[in-house]
C-alpha cells in the first residue's frame, strides 16, 4: 500500500434523496440567491445552494437596524424580506438552474396554508433539488417561531406540506427548545426526508447610551462561531435519536469546524454567517475537507459521518 | 484566482492625520478594480474573528494604479482595533463596493455639502469633478473646529473647488452656524434647479435636511447613506434604509448613494 | 445646577432581601470562595460573592480534560468539585466572612433530599447572605439539570428547599429551555425570593484529529462573552413576566455588559468566565457602571433598572 | 494597585529561535515577584477576545530582576497568534504561578529528563542547580532533530551539567533510541535512590515511562505536568489531572510540578 499515490476522496452523499457531489451547502438566508456570490466562488463547485427563505408573497422585512455584532456572532433580524415564489421563480431560480449544483428553497409562511401553497408552487418548479421547511425563524412575530417550538403545530405543518410535494423535505429546527430530538421525530414522523440544524438562538443587545435595544426588532437571531458548540451538541445528540440525515449549520468558518458537525453525525454541512466575513468560506471549507480526507487517507465522507468515539 | 474585488491590502502607511481622523493608506493588488467616487470597502481590522465582521469605508483619493486613501475616526471596537494595526501588515479587503455618484451632464454645476466624517467619498467626487473641468462649490459643515476635515483634506478641497464655504455650530472655523444656514441660500439662487446637482455625505439628519434644502429648490440631490453591514454584496438584506415608495433599499447594493427623494427621511 | 458637583451615584439594591452596596457579583464557579482572587480583588468593594456550588458530600467531579475554549466563550464539565458544605463551613466561609461583602452560598445535589439538607445546614450557618439553588448544572448527569428543564421537577425542588431556610432564596435557572419565564413563575410560586440567569448553555466540541470530544464528559456548559446575547434576551424576557429581583449573567467582561443586563430588567448581575480573563474583572465593571452613572449624571440604580425603550 | 503577580508585560524580544522554536523575552515590572524554576505564567497573546483565554507559558531564564525569557511552540490558534506579536507590544501576564520544583537536599545528584517542548523550566531548574554548585545529569530525547531545544539552549544545557545525554528516536541527533534507553541504566546504578533526585518535564506518556523507572528504581521523582488551563489560580478547576489516591489535582495551585507517585499514570 505504502508508496501507492492516495486516492482522490469520494465527497458525495445522499442527503434524504437530495443528491450532492459534496457535503458544503450555503445556509439559507446567507448567500443571497447564489448571484451574489458568484463573483467569488464557482457554484459548480458546491455541493448544494440552500436560498434565502421565499414566501408566497413579496415580503418588505423589518425596519432597521437590522443587525448588530456580537463576540464571534451577530444578531439579525432581517425579518424574511424576499420577492415572494412568483418572482424567484421567474428571476432568481433560472440564474442558479445554469449551474451544476442542488437547488435548495427555503420556505416559510405566516399560516400553515401559506407553507403550502408555497411548497405547492416549487412542486412544479424545474430546478428545485429540494425543500426546506423553515419552521424556526425567531424573527417573524406572527408565525415561524410558534411553529418550530411547539409540537404539534410543528407535526401539522410538516404533515399538510409532505402532502403537496413530491420533493425531498428537509424540517429546518429551532435551536430554541428545551429537547430538539423531539422536533427531529416529529419532523420524521410527518414523512420529512432530512433535518436541518441549528437556526439563530434567540438573542438581544441594548444601547447602553440611547438605552434602545441594538435592533429596531427589540431581539434577533444570534449566528456565527459564537453558537457553533450548542449546534454541534444538537447534531449530536439529533444524529443519536433519529435516524435522518442531517443537514448541520451553526457558526462553520473552517474545514475543522465543518467536520465536527460530520462527526457529530451530519450529513452534509451548511456555511452561513462565515460568507460575510469570507466570501470564499464554502470553497475553502469544501478543499479544506478533501485535503483532510486525502492527508488522513479516508476514502469517503460515510467513514466519517457520525464517527465521534465515545469517552 | 484573482478577484477583480477581493484581496489582501497592505498596510503603506497608517498615520494620525489630525482632528480625531486617521489616515490610511492601502496598497492594492493591480488585479483589483479601482473605486468609483462613492463607491467603498469592507475591511477586517484584525487577523482574529474579534471582530467578527468588516468594517465599510468610503475612498478619500485613489493615489496610484494600485495605492488608494482611506480617512476614518475611531469610533468604537473595530476602528480602535484598526488604529493600532501598522505598516507592512495586510487587511482583507473586499471592493469596491455598491454605486457611487452619477458624474452630472456637461454644465451643471456640481454642488458638494459635506458633514463630520462624511468628507472621504465627497473627497474623491471633488477630485473627479475637477480633472473634469467642473466647477464645485463646496460646503463643509462640522460642530466645531475639531470635527472639520483633517488640514491636508480641507486644502485640497479648496483646491478642487471653485468656492469653499465652512461653518461650526460653535464658530470656532469658518462662520458661526449650521450648514444650512449658508447653503439654502445658494440653493435658493435663480435657475439652480435646471444648472445644479446636490451631492451630500455625513450624517443623517444633515442629509435629510440638505434633501429638504434639494426638494424645495427642485435641484436633484445625490445623498450617501451609512448602515450597519455584514455583506457588502446584497445577500444578508442587513443595511436596508427606509425607501420612500415602501419597503426598503440595500445601502450596500442599490446604494451608498441615492436620490435623496428614493428615501423615506 | 450645572456647575454643581455631580453627586456619587447610589449603587446599593435589595436583591429579594440580600442587601447588595452595589449590584456587582460573582458568578459561581468562576470565582472559587473568593480566597483565589483575594490577592488581586478587594474583596470588600464587591456587592457579594457567589460561591462555587457547594453540595451536601465532597465530590470530586468530573475526569479530565474538563475544559475547552471556543470562539468567544469556553466549555466546561467540572462536574461540580467540592469539598461538601461541611468543609465549606469549617474552611472556607470563615474566611469570606471576614470581608464586609453579600456572601451567597450555592447549592446543588443529585436529590432532592440532598439539597434539603445542604439548605438546612446553611440555614444554621453565620456569615450566610443567602442561597442560590442551582437547578441547571448541564454537567452533572444524575441531577441538577433534569430539575432545571422540568417544570413540576423545579417546583418541588424549590417548595422543598424553601421549607427549610429563612434565607433569601435565588433560583438559578437553566437556558436550556424553551420558554424561561415558565421556570421564574415556578420559582416565584415555590416562595423564591429571586432568579439568577442564565447558566451555560449546554455544548460540545470534537478534536477532529483524534475524533474524540474535547471534553471527557462529552459535552459541557458554554459559558463568556459568546453566550451573552441569549442571556440578555433572556433577563429582557424575564423582567417583563416575573416580578422577582433577577441577578443578570453571561458573558459580562465590562461595565457596558452589565449596563446592558441593568437595562434589560437585572437587579444586579453577576461577572463569570471574565474573571479568567482578566482577574480584576469585577472592579473594572463596578468602577465603569460607577463611572457611567456619573457622567451621564444617573442618581440610582433604580434610573437604569429594566428602562430599556421598546421600538 | 501595583501586584505582584499581575502585569503588563512588554515585548523586548521575539525572534524564531530554530527549531520550531520562538524565544520571547519580556520586560516585567520590578513590582512583579520572579518566578522560581518550574512555576509558569498565563499570557493574553492578543488584545482581542479571540482567543478568550489566556495560554500558559513556562519560564526558561530569568535574564534581569525586570525580564524573563519564554521559549514555546506553534501548535495552535493561540501560539500562533502570539508568534506575530513584535517588541513593544504589551501582553496581559499573570504570574507567577503554581509550585515549582523542590530544591534537592545537599549532596543529591539532581537528574533531569526532558523531551519535546518541556525543556524551559529545566533549564530554569539546570540554572538554579548549577549556580548552587549541584551536578546535574541532563537528559534530553526528541523524536527527531528538528523537536530538540534550539541550539542556544541545548549549549546552555551543556554548560549547567555534568554530563548531557542527547536521544533521538530516528538517530538524526545523540544517541538512537528512546531517552529510557539511557536514563533507566542510569538510573539502576547503585545507591541511586539515596543519592539521586529525577526532575522532569515533557510529554505525558515520557513522563509516565521517566515515573516507572524511578519507581522501579526508588528515586524520589518529580515531574511537571501539563492541562488546558482558564484561570491558572485554583479558582475553575479545570485543570484537574488524577490523583492515584483518588480524586483530582489541579495543575495551576497543586501543580504543575508533582511527585509522579501522586499521579494516578
Ligand atoms: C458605505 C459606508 C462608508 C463609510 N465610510 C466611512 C469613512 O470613510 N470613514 C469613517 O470614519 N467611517 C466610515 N463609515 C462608518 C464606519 O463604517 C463605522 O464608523 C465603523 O464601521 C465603526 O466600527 P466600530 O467597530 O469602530 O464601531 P462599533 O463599535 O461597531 O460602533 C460604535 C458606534 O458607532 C455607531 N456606528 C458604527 N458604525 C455605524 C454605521 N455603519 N452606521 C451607523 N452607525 C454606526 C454605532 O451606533 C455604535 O454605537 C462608513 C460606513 C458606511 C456604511
Ligand atoms: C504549566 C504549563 C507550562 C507550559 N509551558 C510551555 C512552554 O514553556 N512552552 C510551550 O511551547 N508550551 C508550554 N505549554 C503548553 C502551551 O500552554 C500550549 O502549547 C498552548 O496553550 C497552546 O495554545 P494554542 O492556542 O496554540 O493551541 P490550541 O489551538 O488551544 O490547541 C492546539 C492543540 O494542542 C493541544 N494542547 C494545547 N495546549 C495544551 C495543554 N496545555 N495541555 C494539553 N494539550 C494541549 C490541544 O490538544 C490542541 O489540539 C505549557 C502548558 C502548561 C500547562
Ligand atoms: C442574515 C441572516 C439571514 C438568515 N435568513 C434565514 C432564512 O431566510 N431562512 C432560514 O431558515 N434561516 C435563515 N438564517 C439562519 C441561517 O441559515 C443559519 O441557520 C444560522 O445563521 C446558523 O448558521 P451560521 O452560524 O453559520 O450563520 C439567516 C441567518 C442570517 C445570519
Ligand atoms: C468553570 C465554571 C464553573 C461553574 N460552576 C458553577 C457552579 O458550580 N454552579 C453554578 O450554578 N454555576 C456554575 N457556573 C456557571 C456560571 O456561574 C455562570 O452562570 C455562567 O458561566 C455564565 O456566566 P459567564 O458567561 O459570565 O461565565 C460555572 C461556570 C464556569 C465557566
Ligand atoms: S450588507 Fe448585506 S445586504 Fe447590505
Ligand atoms: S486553571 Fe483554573 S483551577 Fe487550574
Amino acid at each position: 500500500m505504502t508508496g501507492e499515490k492516495k486516492k482522490q476522496p469520494d465527497l458525495s452523499v445522499d442527503c434524504g434523496g437530495i443528491k450532492l457531489k459534496n457535503p458544503v451547502l450555503t445556509a439559507s438566508g446567507t448567500f443571497g440567491y447564489g448571484e451574489e456570490y458568484a463573483e467569488f466562488v464557482d457554484l459548480n463547485r458546491l455541493g448544494g445552494v440552500i436560498v434565502k427563505g421565499i414566501s408566497l408573497n413579496p415580503l418588505p422585512g423589518n425596519p432597521p437596524p437590522r443587525i448588530w455584532e456580537t463576540p464571534s456572532g451577530m444578531l439579525n433580524a432581517i425579518g424574511l424580506e424576499n420577492p415572494g415564489v412568483e418572482v424567484f421563480l421567474k428571476e432568481r431560480l433560472p440564474f442558479l438552474r445554469t449551474f451544476d449544483t442542488a437547488v435548495i428553497v427555503n420556505i416559510f409562511g405566516y399560516s400553515p396554508d401559506e407553507y403550502v401553497s408555497v411548497a405547492e408552487r416549487l412542486d412544479d418548479a424545474e430546478g428545485v433539488s429540494g425543500i426546506e421547511v423553515n419552521i424556526s425563524c425567531p424573527n417573524v412575530k406572527a408565525g415561524g417561531m410558534v411553529f418550530g417550538t411547539d409540537l404539534q403545530a410543528t407535526s401539522d405543518l410538516l404533515g399538510a406540506v409532505r402532502k403537496v410535494t413530491r420533493l425531498p423535505l428537509i424540517a429546518k429546527l429551532s435551536p430554541n427548545v428545551t429537547d430538539i430530538t423531539r422536533f427531529g421525530t416529529a419532523a420524521r414522523d410527518a414523512g420529512c426526508d432530512g433535518l436541518s440544524l441549528i437556526n439563530t438562538l434567540l438573542g438581544m443587545a441594548i444601547d447602553v447610551r440611547t438605552r434602545k435595544p441594538r435592533l429596531a426588532n427589540s431581539t434577533g437571531g444570534l449566528s456565527g462561531p459564537a453558537i457553533r458548540p450548542v449546534a454541534v451538541r444538537m447534531v449530536w445528540q439529533m444524529a443519536q435519536s433519529v435516524s435522518l440525515p442531517i443537514i448541520g449549520m451553526g457558526g462553520i468558518v473552517t474545514a475543522e469546524d465543518a467536520l465536527e458537525f460530520i462527526l457529530a453525525g451530519a450529513t452534509a454541512v451548511a456555511v452561513g454567517t462565515a460568507n460575510f466575513v469570507n466570501p470564499r468560506a464554502t470553497l475553502e471549507v469544501l478543499d479544506g475537507i478533501e485535503a483532510f480526507m486525502t492527508d488522513q487517507d479516508i476514502g469517503s465522507l460515510r467513514d466519517l459521518q457520525g464517527k465521534v468515539m465515545s469517552r | 484566482m484573482p478577484s477583480p474585488r477581493l484581496c489582501n491590502a497592505t498596510i503603506l502607511s497608517h498615520t494620525a492625520a489630525g482632528r480625531q481622523y486617521y489616515r490610511l493608506v492601502l496598497k492594492i493588488p493591480g488585479t483589483v478594480s479601482l473605486p468609483l467616487p462613492g463607491q467603498f470597502v469592507m475591511l477586517r481590522v484584525t487577523d482574529t474573528i474579534d471582530p467578527l465582521l468588516a468594517r465599510p469605508f468610503g475612498i478619500s483619493s485613489v493615489l496610484t494604479r494600485t495605492s488608494i486613501e482611506i480617512f476614518y475616526r475611531v469610533v468604537g471596537r473595530g476602528t480602535m482595533l484598526l488604529s493600532r494595526t501598522r505598516p507592512g501588515r495586510t487587511l482583507d479587503m473586499l471592493g469596491p463596493l455598491g454605486r457611487g455618484f452619477p458624474m452630472p451632464e456637461k454644465g451643471i454645476q456640481p454642488i458638494l455639502v459635506t458633514g463630520g466624517s462624511g468628507f472621504p467619498p465627497l473627497h474623491l467626487l471633488a477630485k473627479a469633478l475637477k480633472k473634469q473641468k467642473y466647477r464645485s462649490v463646496i460646503f463643509i459643515g462640522a460642530r466645531d473646529r475639531s470635527e472639520l476635515p483633517p488640514a491636508g483634506i480641507l486644502r485640497s478641497f479648496k483646491e478642487q473647488a471653485s468656492a469653499l464655504h465652512i461653518t461650526t455650530e460653535d464658530g470656532s472655523a469658518g462662520k458661526k452656524g449650521l450648514i444650512t444656514d449658508l447653503f439654502a441660500p445658494y440653493c435658493s439662487l435663480p435657475d439652480r434647479s435646471v444648472k445644479a446637482k446636490i451631492y451630500a455625505c455625513g450624517p443623517t439628519p444633515m442629509l435629510k435636511s440638505v434633501s429638504t434644502v434639494a426638494a424645495e429648490c427642485s435641484i436633484p440631490c445625490f445623498v450617501s447613506m451609512e448602515e450597519r453591514m455584514a455583506c457588502g454584496l446584497g445577500a444578508c438584506m442587513g443595511c436596508s434604509v427606509r425607501r420612500r415608495a415602501g419597503g426598503y433599499l440595500r445601502v450596500c447594493k442599490e446604494g451608498p448613494v441615492f436620490e435623496a427623494e428614493e428615501i423615506a427621511w
